[in-house]
């Protein structure tokens, strides 16, 4: 009975996010905005990541920006070699190149299969990878953010010191159209809005999915007491990987998919700055919560334009003071701000209890 | 040959640098496990009160030399605040104290653009910094700057002084009973919450200090401490949390490092080729060059 | 259920910088015995245990059911039949019982399973949560738990595991004494079908529920027997003399030496 | 058995209204401005008895020690502007945006000044990455962007008013100049990113062509300010002269280093082409004196006009405040428009285009003139030194405005670069 209730409450809060998404936004809001909030559910498809790597299993996984980047490049690379044409070069390398032919990792980009897999096999391979290295050898806490932060400033260097091939600090700009439609016009610019919301949809069913199985019971459990884990007999660092892989991945997919709502990737997308802005969306949302955390990092990015749009000289002022107010006083986000005003009103009705128990 | 030795000094000038900025995070981060992102302005704090105290001290010389006590102590105080306000609401939860005082490092810099405007400032060195000393004579002379051998003495006295102050006075016994067992030292009678903030006192003074010290050979403006924060924090990760002599030899290295593969390459294939080093050294050693061996579980 | 199995540990030996903690140690546990291990602070036995689990390297040899454990990995140790609780009680505070108990129940679980939704309450874990005595409390998060109760849901958690061999670190520090009596009884319906080592420093606990006992002193073994051989020997007396009162008082307090 | 899983279905439902709170808040800002327009062309708002013009500058993050002045000093252009009646009698009403030193935002910000606040035209940008980024957002658009700082040339979009030196008025003249005195070999320092990479090649090229040698060539990632290698190197290479494309931050420490390696101005000198009054002020004289700069305008610039400038910004926003050449073409560029505006009696940016061409205005620096071909500007090419007061003397001027050519089409050696 209750079940049947909860999976009704489930698919009504989906089907409400639905409704919003794709009827009350695109009415309500200009295009400009809506190209805003498009954004805004990008920052919201790496935070749901963030709450499963972070929240779930504790990963601080400050250097998100390196799989945006991955994902976001693959994608741009693609569109780049697609506007310019076949036989033709990307704008940026005639002006800015010395090669007369597309450099050979380039190449397999100009197959659109090809870069639409690598968006998210790409960046989940590298997390493979590193990840593999890193849990094995137990890198947490501390360690892991700042490994995460130096690997992710590492890629932002070596993508600005290749200028003919990356665009260097421009990034790859000026990008015309989307597998054939052309991103000028409007109704193009809406499609692309509407895709990014069904991702984020379809992310967030996925990450419910994982955080209710077993996997994400126990992923909860290597986050609690990770040596305790092993004593039971798992690899937590095969737990830790699988999380940290499907937030790559998720990452990666959220920068393929900015590409086209923005028009450009740049190195100013995946260094450290921005890689700590994914943490603090979810962060301020409730990083526990998949709901926190979507909601968090959409209403860290709205802010942030609002803010600035408003202050524009002042507005770091206001950011800082969220960041601050959220996170040291409200650990669990604004998600647990429900919680914790019901303890709070339950403490008193006990206290009020117990004094009238004592006064009898 | 001197091109060798001549990186070789510039390394360990770097490393210097790097020491400096570190020094500070050794204690907070090091002994006290605050991951403190607002660091990096307190070295910006550092610098401005060296442009502050000279356009009231007109020697370059001399204000230079009463800009380090005040500057540890502005920076000091600084962080003492942040501590009182906010850390010490965050010990037991590491990561939430990162996310936090980066909100605190993007207020202060706001502040500094506004009391001091956007561009960034001039301070003059005195001219017994400016100049350089040669090494070697002949042709390819090998020559070290002033600025660059004060920076350096001024590392070595931080070290040594910190060390000194570790070992010996009764606050360094009281700090690292704390580190070492918080709760054992509460019992016997230590006020934890008087040696955090003490401690936070020494750590971020000493960022003050490397401020003034950075007014000597970089910028001094708005966004210089997150210039420096993150190679700060991987001077300390790759020393080894907690060990100073880790943090020491660790800056020396990369700065070395650093001189030498840009020497032969460029600026940034040496920054990725040194970041990247940096990472396949963890995998080895994942606690740093030197680890605290204990039985706890975590 | 598998046949529980015995410890067989030849020459142990593990040192840290220098310290030797555990200076060659033999101990035979018998398959479905009780044993209480037991000396004082110092005296090697966390270690030992630790040295058991993988946690910390060690040489000699340990020999569990026959197979040699000394350089596996911790998570292997653990698979071949081998649980642990620590001195302090590491359940997963957000985790319900439930959820606790299911956990360490699927350690074999295929990637399917583990991608799923638990639908139902597995058998072992049903059974165990009748053993513990918790089956009311299911789904409670294990945070909310009393003391004790946690003591018990790890205890359940390496029944559901169905290890053959037990080793408990002060199961029953800073519990009541109507919490002892009822954790030595749970103990001892354990011990029928599995093989338990306690590592205790409770003097009472050991003396009403002990099958055998292993003193250990300065890291090597210093007596072995029935509760009254081992009280009646005279080194154990020696080193016990003025200790034993203290122990039992200050238990609590020194666990982290 | 889901009593913990129902707690967070309750969430997400909770979750559900929240987000409708956030776009019915975000549907809350655009609301301001009325009209969801879908039309492509987004129409400036010129009804009432204002008109409005976005200033889109970095004023938080690395760029903001260059940016904050050149707003400042578009602002003042404004405010003579509207004292002296307006543009086709409307006021100016500034709407200030913050770039934020981040790309995509620019791209946002301008998008936003262009849509949301229906601006006529937008001043701004600084770095070419920032002019890259928003670019094609003008360009769809159909607004007009005046962009005013030099830069690396190779570019002319038909929304873009460049009022900054291109190549052939900045780092041709510098070129020449270093040719006449013999300064034959040089080491060339840059930050990375487009425009000192484009200047280099422009360089290498023109060297190749006029019997210079290059020794070496060293780049810095943008905010780096460790540059002891990078002196090192100079000093090792026995270079006749250096040739400087560093940005901001990388400036003061690159010679803070230069004069510890023990160069001077009299051993190898410096030629900085990005490196002005307001750069000086925050590096030193102390350790600039006697070094190069190659701008079209200085504080030092001789002329009526000038004076007007230097002492009406200083009135504004203080006396130790210097002008330097952004800030002058910032200043400059509000000032042509409005002549461009007036003489098409029209804020449609099409008919200010057409308007464009021929439009001239005493600025600080000299008369400068509109090419409505490339849509740059003629300007003077200028040599300075930097004096021990911190202000710089100009050595050498090209005698006339120099006509903007971003492309190099009049330059044989510079066939091959695009």
């Amino acid at each position: 009975m209750t079940l049947l209730h909860g999976r009704a409450r489930t698919w009504a809060g989906f089907a409400g996010a639905a409704v919003l998404l794709f009827a009350l936004a695109p009415l309500a809001l200009t295009d400009f905005r809506l190209g805003l909030l498009a954004k805004y559910l990008c920052t919201a498809m790496v935070a749901v990541g963030i709450c499963l790597a972070w929240g779930r299993g504790g990963l601080l996984t400050l250097g998100q920006g390196l799989f945006f980047g991955l994902g976001g490049y693959a994608m741009a690379m693609h569109l780049k070699i697609a506007d310019a044409g076949p036989g033709n070069l990307p704008d940026f390398m005639q002006l800015y190149g010395t090669a007369t032919e597309l450099p050979w990792w380039w190449r397999p980009f100009a197959n659109p299969a090809f870069a639409l897999a690598a968006t998210v096999l790409l960046p989940m391979a590298v997390a493979a990878l590193l990840g593999s290295f890193i849990f094995r050898r137990r890198v947490k806490g501390a360690y892991f953010a700042i490994l995460s932060q130096a690997l992710a400033a590492a890629f932002a260097i070596w993508l600005i010191g290749q200028q003919a091939t990356t665009g260097g600090t421009n990034g790859l700009t000026d990008i015309q159209g989307f597998f054939g439609y052309d991103l000028d016009d409007p109704v193009n610019q809406r499609t692309v809005y509407f895709v990014i919301a069904a991702a984020l949809l379809l992310l967030i069913a996925l990450a419910r999915q994982l955080i209710h199985s077993r996997y994400g019971e126990l992923l909860v459990a290597v986050r609690d007491s990770e040596e305790r884990v092993r004593f039971l007999g798992y690899d937590p660092a095969k737990v830790k990987l699988v999380a940290y892989v499907v937030a790559a991945g998720m990452a990666g997919l959220a920068g393929a998919l900015f590409v086209p709502a923005v028009g450009i990737i740049s190195p100013a997308m995946i260094g450290i700055v921005p890689s700590i802005e994914f943490v603090i969306g979810a962060a301020v949302g409730g990083r526990a919560s998949l709901v926190g955390a979507v909601l968090g990092a959409i209403g860290v990015a709205w802010a942030k334009t609002a803010l600035s749009e408003e202050f524009p000289a002042a507005w770091t002022y206001f950011q800082g003071l969220l960041f601050i107010v959220a996170l040291a006083f409200l650990p669990g986000g604004l998600a647990s701000l429900g919680g914790v005003l019901r303890r709070r009103r339950d403490r008193q009705r006990k206290a009020a209890v117990v004094a009238v128990g004592e006064a009898a | 040959m001197t091109v060798i030795l001549g990186q070789t000094f510039t390394g360990i000038s770097i490393g210097a640098v790097l020491l400096l900025i570190a020094l500070g995070l050794s204690l907070t981060f090091g002994q006290m496990n605050v991951i403190n992102m607002a660091h990096g302005e307190f070295i910006m704090a550092g610098a401005y009160t060296t442009y502050v105290l000279q356009k009231s001290i007109s020697g370059a010389g001399i204000s230079l030399l009463v800009a380090l006590p005040v500057a540890f102590i502005v920076s000091g105080a600084l962080g003492a605040l942040l501590e009182w306000l906010l850390i010490r609401r965050l010990y037991l939860r590491p990561l939430d104290t990162l996310l936090v005082t980066w909100g605190v490092s993007l207020m202060l810099q706001q502040l500094a653009r506004d009391i001091f405007g956007a561009p960034n400032v001039q301070t003059r060195a005195p001219d017994w910094l400016t100049g350089n000393v040669t090494l070697i004579g002949g042709a390819d002379p090998l020559t070290v700057a002033n600025s660059r051998l004060f920076i350096l003495g001024l590392a070595v006295a931080a070290v040594v002084a910190l060390t000194l102050t570790l070992r010996l006075t009764p606050l360094g016994r009281r700090i690292r009973a704390v580190v070492q067992n918080r709760d054992l030292a509460e019992v016997s009678g230590i006020s934890t919450a008087r040696v955090d903030r003490t401690a936070f006192f020494l750590g971020s003074g000493l960022a003050g200090i490397a401020g003034v010290a950075l007014t000597l050979v970089g910028p001094i403006g708005p966004t210089m401490g997150t210039n420096v924060i993150i190679d700060a924090f991987l001077v300390i990760v790759v020393g080894g949390i907690g060990q100073l002599k880790g943090t020491v030899i660790v800056a020396f290295v990369l700065g070395v490092l650093q001189s030498v593969l840009e020497y032969s390459t460029t600026l940034s294939v040496a920054k990725v080729l040194v970041l990247v080093a940096i990472v396949a050294f963890l995998q080895w050693r994942p606690q740093g060059l030197y680890t605290l061996r204990t039985r706890s579980l975590v | 259920m598998s046949e529980p199995a015995g410890l067989e540990i030849h020459q142990l030996r593990v040192s840290f910088d220098g310290f030797t903690a555990v200076d060659g140690v033999d101990l035979d546990v018998r398959p479905g015995d009780l044993r209480f291990l037991i000396g004082p602070n110092g005296a090697g036995k966390t270690t030992l245990v630790d040295a058991v689990t993988g946690l910390v390297k060690a040489e000699g040899s340990v020999r569990f059911g026959g197979a040699e454990l000394l350089g596996r990995s911790v998570h292997r140790i653990a698979r071949s039949g081998i649980g642990r609780t620590f001195q302090t009680a590491t359940v997963f505070e957000e985790l319900t019982v439930l959820q606790n108990l299911d956990i360490a129940a699927g350690a074999g679980r295929s990637v399917w399973t583990m991608l799923r939704r638990r639908n139902d309450v597995p058998e072992p874990v049903a059974r165990a949560l009748e053993t513990i005595g918790l089956t009311k409390l299911a789904g409670s998060p294990a945070g909310t738990l009393a003391h004790g109760q946690k003591q018990w849901l790890e205890i359940g958690m390496l029944l559901v595991q169905d290890v053959r061999l037990l080793l408990l670190d002060e199961p029953v520090a800073g519990m009541s004494h109507d919490e002892r009596q009822a954790t030595g009884e749970l103990l001892e319906r354990i011990s029928a079908e599995r093989t338990v080592v306690v590592i205790e420093h409770d003097m009472d606990f050991m003396r009403s529920f002990a099958r055998s006992v292993s003193v250990l002193h300065a890291g090597r073994l210093l007596s072995e027997g029935t509760v009254a051989e081992v009280q009646a020997d005279p080194k154990v007396q020696e080193v016990y003399l003025g200790h034993a009162a203290a122990e039992t008082v200050t238990g609590v307090a020194v666990q982290e030496a | 058995m889901s009593s913990g899983s129902s707690i967070l279905r309750r969430r997400f439902l909770v979750g559900g209204a929240a987000l409708a709170a956030v776009v019915a808040l975000s549907a809350c800002g655009a609301k301001t401005d009325a009209a969801g327009s879908s039309d492509k062309a987004a129409k400036a708002d010129v009804s009432g008895d204002t008109v409005k013009v976005g200033l889109l500058n970095s004023l938080s993050g690395t760029m903001a020690i260059s940016e904050v002045t050149v707003r400042d000093s578009l602002k003042l252009a404004i405010d003579e502007i509207n004292a002296s009646g307006g543009v086709l009698g409307k006021k100016i009403q500034p709407i200030s945006e913050d770039g934020a030193s981040d790309w995509p935002t620019f791209a946002e910000k301008a998008q936003k000044l262009i849509q949301e606040d229906r601006v006529a035209a937008t001043f701004g940008c600084w770095t070419s990455a920032s002019r890259k980024a928003v670019k094609p957002v003008f360009e769809k658009n159909k607004s007009l962007l005046f962009y005013p700082v030099q830069y690396e040339g190779l570019e002319q979009s038909p929304y873009i008013f460049y009022t900054g030196a291109t190549t052939n008025q900045q780092i041709v003249p510098a070129l020449d100049y270093l040719k006449s005195k013999g300064l034959k070999k040089l080491y060339l320092v840059g930050s990375d990113y487009v425009f000192p990479r484009t200047a280099n090649k422009i360089i290498q090229a023109y060297a190749k062509a006029n019997g210079m040698t290059i020794l070496g060539e060293d780049y810095a990632p943008l905010g780096s300010t460790e540059f002891s290698t990078i002196a090192n190197k100079v000093k090792a290479s026995k270079a006749d002269a250096v040739f400087n494309t560093l940005n901001g931050d990388s400036n003061v420490a690159f010679f803070k280093e230069y004069k510890s390696a023990g160069l001077t101005a009299k051993s190898m000198p410096v030629v900085s082409v990005s490196i002005a009054e307001e750069e000086v002020k925050s590096i030193g004289s102390q350790y600039l004196a006697g070094q190069l700069t190659a701008w079209n305008y200085y504080q030092t610039t001789a002329g009526a006009a000038n004076e007007k400038f230097v002492k009406a910004y200083k009135a504004k926003y203080g006396a130790d405040k210097p002008t330097s050449d952004p800030m002058e073409a910032a200043y400059t560029s509000v000032h042509l428009w409005k002549a461009m505006v007036e003489k098409a009696g029209s804020f449609d940016p099409e008919k200010v285009k057409a308007a464009s061409d021929g439009i001239t205005f005493e600025a600080p620096e000299g008369k400068v003139t509109v090419d409505g071909a490339t849509q740059h500007i003629h300007k003077t090419a200028r040599i300075g030194e930097i004096g021990t007061d911190g202000l710089i003397k100009e050595v050498w001027d090209s005698g006339k405005p120099v006509e903007p050519d971003p492309y190099l089409k009049g330059y044989s050696w510079a066939s091959g670069l695009s």
